[in-house]
């Protein structure tokens, strides 16, 4: 028992239900900001262990939590998103009155997500998605008063149990197979009995696995969710939907297939790389005919996952050092993105709709390089974040042999770029005459770092490539199990 | 021979009292159909030597969520089925040949499997006892223990908030 | 001095000095933008002056690592293929500005300013980029300015033709994208190790099937950035709506990046594949040449003819390069020079009509030498290099593509010449209906089109760039020929053309061959 | 030296025109004229010293090339701008920059009144130094360049007037039947290039008896020579372009259209006899194409009632006599035509100038007549040159005429075929200049006379006419029958002694002499009663043939044939081309994808129904998918 | 194990499907709930089987989580489902779809 190593999720889970608890509890007005101040320090401390954590693997728990540069790179990525949507709800007016239940609540979906890249074990995984899981359920309906949050909130609430009980009946069949729940004896098992790589029995474990965890990641056909999720949901809650879930669903994706059954890869790669063919294009092709910008980056968000996958299904750790380089890229394009469409929300009525970013970047330029450099870094213009990690990608589908995959992917990409540039047209246009400039409000600076910073990591994560890719080298390698 | 007629019995309970969940068009009587079905999984559960498992299945499962679902159900009170011709009807055709392959790869994926043990299960083992079932608990899984308890706190949370709107809502019309 | 990096740079950084100026500082957007470009004129005055001539390789070569892990580095240079081309941006750009300066748009005229400024460092990047990635890098960003400026201060319909500029430009783009990933894997095999660099990959034997393969990757995206017949669709809309400078812009430079693409990555690294797409293509191109003169015959206004007109030029281009013969090489590296040259003043020459009697539209133009009689002169000196009169600096180039031409493949020769005659028909036609004739179409006999001082400032520097090239030539092929030959060798020797054809011989024999990607586990 | 002085009589024509043309605004007549007159007029000295020096050295030691610079130096083909000077191209210098003299002095009065005084005199320089520059020129890159820029001059001459819409459709018209003649050369060019490596006169004269004798190669080269020459020269049947020519300025056509330009062609092949000789049948395919147009254009002239039109298709004629000849290989014949030529065709249209000024731009033979009265020096011109061309003896068209024809009778079968038409051709010379003669000259004026009366010309048009008039006499005589043959002897070291080499002999010169006048007197003698002796006989008898007449009016129709089967269909296809096939397919790639991908995304959009229930469906249906691919990809593996 | 494992997995099989059956037809949000029930506890009869056949407690766990879990979304279900459909009259699912496309 090595407790020091599960030093994070004990400091996740203190700050959760302390942010929890301090929501139930009346507290003075001048300690409104209490539950938001501590699940930043505790974002902040867990970032800081991380550091410090960097290195061999650790185990915890009898193995069922592994703390490996996999682990706290993957950490880094959720607490980065977690820490934005904080930042992101600061004030948000929608939210009042559920402040000090959304802070804890999003503490809490960031620790399930925490958990799930971290485990070593089916169970633990399974209670690291489901935490992050009911969390969200809770976060989408939060704005009881809004019938579409409601409406969002159930939608996710059904779908996700199927999910749930997918993923539940798959991982029952994996342990059926190997007569283990631990993510290091199901690899071991698999390497050393002969002949279980093409089990049947295996291959429809692996089915209903892939398909239980595409539904999280929003992969097609099980993404239709997606669009009227996002779109319900609270602008903030979407974000982190957009990039923790996507980030806990692609961990675990990485943990079980190129960690745990990469003996079994002849199983799962054509089959993770349909799924990403099917992804790239539906999601491509769903998002031009939007006009409301959540529920186009909620179909963006499902094509990117289809990128995403790639890394995957090569099922090599020049796969997984892809996507976790692109990930990173994914989560501050998608968060700078949110940042503007949230800051034009508290601005005029129904701010997500694209007409209303009509001749922003006029009203407010420094808001329009960042959307314009998101939307272009998104549709994988060089040389930005999105590009590098979309060459990295595509190069380790033809490494892998798997050219088709990039040759799709390359295809799918010319689709993006007609909605991603929409909006910089938009944004650059002339502005609507009626909802130009209704509300001008400070802006808040909260939101502003978020859109600042994802910009400069946009173009920073470019420049500096290399040093982050060393990094998701080290953190790639440590999925496999020795 | 005791252990195949029990499995026989549960296995037609819990099929026909699921076929009832999915096809009663009563709410109430699906809910109560329902508890047949966790009661015959309970069943299945004691022939798999796990009494815990049962226990906790029938206390857990049947008596409190499923009795909370018939709160619900009679609190939202006689709304009765939907008689509106469904606009998803052709959608169904689809629905269906997906079980149906479903079902079909499934089948094929259990019969041919060759995936069992080395060794035979013992006859008889006491994993399943209250006892082991503890001791995992607080032995290898630890930590799920745990953190179910986050879940659970989760979840009383967001009851909390949804409740505090459906007062909200009550008071306000 | 890192010479050729800082030709990148300092409109790089032009360009973000005027992106935060803001709108109404219109002077000082003037002054930055003129400082600017002609930093970058001198800059790449010096890149010429210190060019080794007698060196075939990349020289002035600027590495830094940028993605070691990934083979991806910043390397930039100059060659005997892109040199004057870098010339040719950094003029080209400087008198774009200074036209866009004159006339600056009302609505943020900064920013105008900025894009050109960051298209030109794209193209320059472009063009001396060594690395495959930042090949691309630069080959995809340039779309942004463009499309940029087209959205912005384009015709009516800019919307739709700036997203088709670039979906189309992409659809290929991002296929090369594929190809050049799969080429620097395949080249690992045999050098074993990661690199984008193009030179590292020239002389790496793909063996013929993966050989066409990538180079059939790579040709779609030059074939639609070139473009080649039929993936010109977007060439006339983006002609037409975009602003006349911009216009200019495209069609004298970054016209240029596919054809250079060709000689620069084509014909170098696959020799073995061009064998079975050297027929294939040049029959394109030729379509293209008949095709692209037709239309410019018919067509409805100037913008569109000129257009069309570039449709042909460029297939000759094409052409030159594709059949791997050393003149034709020649001629073709010098004929995108010409024809920057030429398609620059044609544009401007459009540009002064337009403005000076507010239509393009041909058929509602005529007689215009009356009252514009200087403007009618540099006309007819644009024409008739256009048409490639001989003794034009564009004949030059003509003539040598296409005798290396005959002397490959007689035939292509021969219905290229097609091109040649139908050139005198449109451009006669686009000549005579707008300055001879009838006074048509305006109520000053033109004089508000006439040639001041501000346009001569643009059309004389051309002009006197036409005549130059006219006289002598030789000072111009003289730098290309080192490397030229260097990059086609290759591709002769897997073509078995008689020895005495080939410049230098390639030593290859160092190399392994390498295994076929789909072959590997 | 003789090089040095040729590159200056090149240059100094070049420096006039640019510094007309760049001159801000319209400098004073006088300083025009002092620039355009006075340029000419050096080259003319100078090209005469030139002569001169070369007469003073040996025949064999006449033969100058001289190099500017290494113009290109291109994948092993060196081209250097460099100049040959031999007996040919002095020769011809003589003739462009004398006529042209001559031609600018007239211009200086013939344009006073034009608009454009210094573009017509910039044109004009620039056109005697293309010219000098086609002949001059020392590879065939430089011939082409020379070949295409006096193509340029001619275009803009042609268009001089241009808000006239016919001088702009004949400038267009010119300019592209020369390109077509322009892409023959540069195929020609081609093709020595490969064969020989070279493109240096020198060398590819002197390599062209490797190519091997009547060899396809050596053909091919002949006859893609010919098609520039006939575009250039107005053969058939690339000849249309030079009637219209006619809308430029009558000085222009005296020079570029009658004494010089239109000649190139005849110059091209004595340049490139080396070729010719070594294929007898492209020689005699040049011989019958000339023949042929000497004939046809004989006849329409017949028919022409514009006056400068019926000199443009005399001038078709005329050629083709040098065409055919030096198309059989007599070289020294052509050239000596050439000259003679270019003096009595430029009297001529320099006294129909007169003409034309004096009755204000009146150009119609049918309001015409009795005009000796008024216009003595045109008369003496006319008449000239009407009698040099008629071939009556004495005059330099009977000489050269009968140079030609008696070398024709020499040269087998095809060259007696020749000699028959050019008999032919005679008479009707003879019939049609005769005709303009007296319609003009003589009867009686116009109904209601000359309002005003005419204006005899002033000294600057009158001095070239009646010199041109005097030359179109004595001309002749530099080469006579029977054993004077100064043209011949000059040219000897250019076209040499060869089996190819055509000559008169005196057997065939008698025959050809007697044969020849009794033609020429007889088609003088038949115009003087069908026009000359009684106006009136011609309009009753103009029911006579009335269809055969009107084809020759029609100009045996090649315009309406190349527009019906080349420019009508050309423009529909392009039609077709812009308006079905871009639309379908090049812009279709981009419509049709576009609507694709728009069908796509619909249905996407339409399955997202919004009702959950619909989203297990598909992930039902996908989970089935899944297991399908998955156990067909483990089926495909095992 | 008298019965085979594989009559416990077709069971379970035959209930997951029955349960994705009822996700498809039931148009009340409730039986949607209860359907998903089944499906879980198909899992969990998997669960229980496997661990009988690898004489494994972590099956066992296993399922005992799951159930938890399966209580701690039918609390927030329930809670939805009653936020949701108070104020209306019909029950019925497919009137939830104000965002779609």
């Amino acid at each position: 028992m090595n407790a020091g190593a599960a030093l994070t999720l004990y400091v996740m889970a203190a700050v959760t239900v302390a942010a929890i608890v301090l929501a139930v509890v009346p507290l003075p007005a001048s300690a409104r900001r209490l539950p938001e101040a501590i699940g930043i320090a505790g974002i902040v401390a867990t970032l800081a262990i991380t550091v410090t954590q960097w290195g061999e693997r650790q185990v915890a728990f009898n193995g069922e939590l592994r703390i490996d540069r996999f682990g706290l790179l993957m950490t880094w990525v959720i607490m980065i998103a977690a820490l934005a949507t904080l930042l992101l709800g600061w004030g948000e007016p929608a939210a009042a009155g559920r402040r000090r239940e959304f802070t804890g609540l999003v503490l809490a979906a960031a620790t399930g997500m925490m958990l799930t890249v971290m485990s070593g074990d089916l169970i633990t995984l399974f209670i690291g998605i489901e935490l992050l899981s009911v969390s969200l359920y809770i976060l989408c309906a939060m704005e009881v008063a809004r019938e579409r949050s409601l409406e969002s909130g159930l939608k996710y609430l059904i779908t996700g149990s199927i999910g749930t009980a997918l993923l539940v009946y798959g991982f029952a069949l994996l342990y059926g197979v190997t007569g283990t729940t631990s993510l290091a004896g199901i690899a071991t098992r698999l390497d050393s009995v002969g002949g279980l790589a093409s089990d049947p029995l295996l291959i429809a474990a692996i089915v209903l696995i892939v398909v239980a965890l595409g539904f999280k990641a929003s992969a097609v056909p099980f993404h239709m969710w997606t669009p009227d999720v996002y779109q319900g949901a609270p602008t903030p809650v979407t974000a982190f939907m957009g990039t923790g879930t996507k980030a806990a669903a692609m961990g675990a994706f990485l943990l079980l297939f190129t960690g745990a059954t990469s003996q079994a890869s002849g199983d799962w790669r054509g089959l993770i790389g349909a799924l990403a063919v099917a992804t790239m294009v539906v999601g491509n092709v769903g998002a031009l005919l939007q006009d409301n910008v959540k529920r186009m980056l909620a179909w963006s968000s499902i094509a990117q996952a289809g990128y995403l996958l790639i890394g995957v299904a090569v099922g090599t750790t020049a796969g997984a050092e892809a996507l976790i380089y692109y990930l990173f890229a994914y989560v501050a394009m998608t968060l700078a993105a949110f940042a503007i469409v949230i800051l034009r929300e508290r601005e005029v009525e129904d701010g997500d709709q694209l007409t209303a970013m009509a001749g922003y970047g006029r009203a407010r330029p420094w808001a329009g390089v960042v959307m314009t450099l998101a939307m272009v870094s998104l549709a994988g213009f060089p040389p930005f974040a999105g590009f590098v990690g979309k060459f990295l990608l595509f190069g380790s589908a033809v490494d892998a042999g798997m050219t088709w995959l990039a040759i799709v992917g390359a295809v799918a990409s010319v689709i993006s770029v007609v909605y991603y540039l929409r909006v910089v047209i938009v944004m650059w246009g002339p502005p609507a005459d009626d909802r130009s400039t209704v509300r001008r409000l400070r802006v808040p600076p909260a939101v502003a770092a978020v859109a600042v910073t994802g910009a400069v990591a946009i173009v920073g994560l470019a420049i500096a490539a290399q040093p982050m890719l060393d990094v998701c080298a080290d953190a790639a390698r440590a999925l496999i199990i020795p | 021979m005791g252990e195949k007629i029990t499995f026989a019995v549960a296995a037609i309970g819990a099929l026909g009292f699921g076929t009832g969940v999915v096809f009663f068009r009563d709410a109430f009587r699906a809910a109560v159909s329902l508890i047949g079905t966790l009661l015959s999984v309970a069943l299945l559960f004691i022939v798999l030597l796990a009494p815990f498992a049962a226990a906790v299945q029938v206390i857990v499962y049947a008596g409190a969520i499923v009795v909370m679902f018939l709160f619900v159900i009679a609190y939202l009170g006689e709304r009765g089925e939907v008689t509106t011709p469904d606009r998803l009807d052709r959608w169904q055709v689809i629905g269906w040949l997906g079980v149906i392959g479903l079902g079909a790869f499934g089948a094929v994926a259990v019969l041919d499997s060759s995936s069992a043990p080395a060794e035979a299960a013992p006859a008889t083992t006491d994993v399943g006892t209250p006892a082991s079932i503890g001791d995992a608990f607080l032995s290898d899984h630890l930590l799920a223990f745990e953190v179910t308890s986050l879940i659970l706190l989760v979840a009383a949370v967001g009851a909390v908030i949804l409740a505090r709107s459906a007062a909200q809502g009550e008071g306000g019309r | 001095m890192p010479w050729v990096s800082l030709l990148i740079l300092v409109p790089l950084a032009a360009a973000v000095v005027l992106g935060v100026l803001p709108a109404r500082e219109r002077r000082a957007a003037r002054g930055v933008a003129l400082i600017g470009s002609l930093a970058t004129l001198a800059i790449s005055i010096i890149v010429v002056a210190l060019f080794d001539r007698d060196m075939a390789v990349m020289q002035q070569v600027d590495h830094l690592d940028w993605i070691p892990a990934a083979g991806v580095s910043w390397d930039v240079g100059v060659d005997g293929i892109s040199l004057w081309l870098v010339l040719l941006t950094t003029v080209i750009f400087t008198l774009g500005t200074i036209a866009a300066c004159q006339r600056l748009p009302e609505r943020r005229g900064p920013a105008f300013l900025a894009l050109i400024m960051l298209a030109q460092a794209a193209l320059l990047g472009l063009f001396t980029a060594g690395d495959l990635i930042l090949f691309y890098v630069f080959w995809e960003f340039m779309l942004i300015p463009f499309a940029l400026l087209i959205w912005n201060w384009g015709g009516d319909d800019r919307r739709g033709t700036g997203m088709i500029f670039v979906v189309y430009t992409m659809a290929g783009s991002l296929l090369m994208l594929v190809a050049i990933i799969a080429t620097a894997l395949t080249a690992m095999d045999a050098t074993g190790e990661l690199s984008f660099l193009i030179r590292d990959m020239q002389g790496v034997a793909f063996g013929e099937a993966t050989s066409t393969l990538l180079l059939a990757g790579f040709l779609i995206a030059f074939a639609i950035k070139i473009p080649l017949w039929p993936f010109h669709g977007w060439l006339p809309r983006a002609y037409s709506q975009a602003p006349i400078v911009v216009t200019i812009l495209l069609a004298a430079v970054m016209s240029k990046a596919g054809v250079y693409g060709l000689l620069r990555i084509g014909v170098p690294v696959f020799p073995e594949g061009i064998g079975n797409l050297l027929i294939p293509v040049a029959i394109l191109a030729l379509i293209g040449i008949v095709y692209g003169s037709l239309l410019a015959w018919r067509a409805p206004t100037m913008r569109l003819l000129v257009g069309y007109s570039s449709v042909a030029h460029l297939g000759f281009i094409v052409l030159g390069i594709i059949v791997i013969d050393r003149m034709a090489a020649q001629g073709a590296v010098l004929q995108m020079i010409n024809h920057g040259i030429v398609a620059a003043a044609a544009f401007a020459v459009v540009m002064m009509i337009s403005r000076g009697t507010g239509t393009g539209d041909m058929d509602r133009l005529g007689g215009l030498a009356k009252g514009a009689p200087r403007l009618a002169v540099a006309f007819l000196f644009v024409t008739m290099a256009a048409l490639a009169l001989p003794g034009s600096n564009a004949f030059v180039g003509e003539f040598f593509i296409l005798g290396g031409v005959f002397d490959q493949y007689a035939w292509m020769a021969v219905i290229a010449m097609l091109g040649v005659i139908y050139a005198a028909v449109y451009m006669l036609r686009m000549y005579q209906g707008t300055m001879n004739g009838p006074v048509r179409g305006v109520t000053d006999d033109g004089r508000a089109a006439e040639m001041g001082a501000r346009d001569a400032i643009i059309l004389v520097p051309l002009i006197l760039m036409m005549v130059w090239i006219a006289l002598w030539p030789g000072s111009l092929v003289g730098a290309t020929r080192a490397s030229t030959d260097l990059a086609l060798a290759p591709a002769q020797v897997a073509e078995g053309r008689p020895v005495e054809q080939i410049g230098v011989l390639p030593a290859r024999a160092a190399m392994t061959p390498a295994t076929d990607p789909a072959e590997r586990p | 030296m003789a090089t040095a002085l040729a590159w200056i009589v090149l240059v100094v024509p070049l420096i006039s025109g640019i510094v007309l043309a760049g001159w801000p605004g319209e400098p004073p007549h006088a300083v025009t004229r002092l620039l355009g007159i006075g340029s000419i007029l050096i080259s003319f000295a100078l090209s005469v010293a030139v002569f001169v020096g070369l007469l003073g050295n040996a025949a064999d030691d006449r033969s100058f090339t001289s190099s500017a610079f290494e113009w290109i130096s291109i994948a092993g083909t060196d081209v250097d701008l460099s100049i040959l000077v031999d007996p040919l191209s002095v020769m011809m210098m003589l003739i462009i920059t004398g006529v042209g003299f001559l031609i600018h002095l007239y211009s200086a009065e013939y344009m006073e009144r034009d608009r454009d005084y210094r573009r017509f005199f910039a044109s004009m320089n620039l056109f005697v130094f293309s010219m000098l520059l086609l002949v001059l020129a020392g590879n065939f890159f430089f011939l082409i360049v020379g070949w295409a820029f006096v193509g340029l001059a001619s275009y803009l001459l042609i268009g001089f007037w241009y808000e006239r819409p016919a001088a702009v459709a004949a400038a267009k018209k010119a300019f592209v039947i020369n390109v077509i003649g322009d892409v023959g050369l540069v195929l020609a060019a081609f093709l020595i290039l490969r064969e020989l490596g070279t493109l240096d006169y020198g060398e590819a004269f002197a390599g062209a008896s490797g190519l091997g004798a009547n060899s396809g190669t050596v053909l091919a080269i002949c006859l893609l020579l010919f098609v520039g020459a006939a575009a250039k020269s107005a053969q058939v049947p690339l000849h249309t372009w030079l009637p219209d020519a006619m809308e430029g300025p009558t000085p222009v056509s005296a020079l570029i259209h009658a004494a010089t330009m239109v000649t190139a062609g005849v110059y091209l092949i004595v340049r490139c006899h080396a070729f010719f000789d070594l294929s007898w049948l492209a020689g005699d395919i040049v011989a019958v194409v000339g023949a042929i147009t000497l004939l046809m254009a004989a006849t329409v002239a017949l028919q022409q009632v514009d006056i400068k039109r019926v000199l443009a298709w005399s001038t078709v004629s005329q050629v083709g006599y040098m065409i055919m000849a030096v198309g059989l290989g007599a070289y020294a014949s052509g050239m000596f035509m050439l000259m003679a030529h270019a003096f009595y065709k430029a009297a001529l249209f320099l006294a129909a100038g007169v003409v034309i000024h004096a009755l204000h731009d009146e150009q119609s033979l049918d309001r015409m007549g009795g005009l000796r009265k008024y216009l003595r020096v045109a008369y003496f011109g006319m008449g000239a040159g009407c009698l040099a061309i008629a071939g009556v003896p004495g005059f330099a068209g009977f000489f050269a005429k009968d140079d030609v024809l008696a070398s024709a009778l020499n040269g087998g079968a095809i060259g007696v075929f020749c000699w028959v038409v050019g008999i032919i051709g005679a008479f009707l010379t003879a019939l049609y200049m005769f005709r303009l003669l007296f319609r003009a000259f003589f009867g009686p004026e116009p109904a209601g006379g000359y309002q005003p009366a005419p204006h005899p010309s002033r000294w600057w048009m009158s001095v070239p006419v009646v010199v041109l008039g005097i030359l179109s006499i004595v001309g002749g005589w530099l080469q006579l029958p029977f054993g004077w043959t100064e043209i011949s002897d000059w040219l000897l070291p250019v076209t040499g002694e060869g089996p190819a080499i055509v000559e008169p002999t005196h057997a065939t010169e008698v025959v050809t002499i007697i044969v020849s006048v009794v033609m020429a007197l007889g088609g003088i003698g038949l115009a003087w009663w069908l026009f000359g002796a009684d106006p009136e006989r011609r309009i009753r008898l103009a029911a006579i043939a009335r269809g055969p007449r009107a084809v020759m009016d029609d100009a045996w129709r090649f315009d309406e044939a190349y527009d019906d089967v080349f420019v009508e269909p050309g423009r529909e296809m392009a039609d077709v081309m812009l308006t079905r096939v871009e639309p379908a397919g090049p812009q279709g790639i981009i419509t049709g994808t576009v609507a694709f991908v728009r069908g796509a995304a619909r249905l996407v959009r339409s399955s997202q129904s919004g009702m959950v229930r619909a989203y297990a469906f598909w992930m039902v249906l996908g989970i089935a998918l899944a297991g399908i691919v998955a156990a067909l990809i483990a089926a495909g593996g095992s | 194990m008298n019965v085979p494992i594989e009559a416990y997995l077709m069971l379970s099989l035959a209930l997951l499907a029955l349960g994705l059956v009822g996700v498809m037809r039931r148009r009340n949000p409730l039986m949607l709930l209860l359907s998903v029930e089944l499906m879980l506890n198909a899992g969990n009869v998997s669960l229980i089987g496997f661990s009988r056949l690898w004489d494994d407690p972590s099956g066992q766990v296993f399922a005992l989580v799951v159930m938890v879990v399966a209580a701690a979304e039918v609390v927030i279900g329930l809670g939805l489902v009653v936020a949701i459909f108070r104020s209306r009259t019909r029950l019925d699912v497919d009137e939830m779809s104000s965002m779609r496309g």
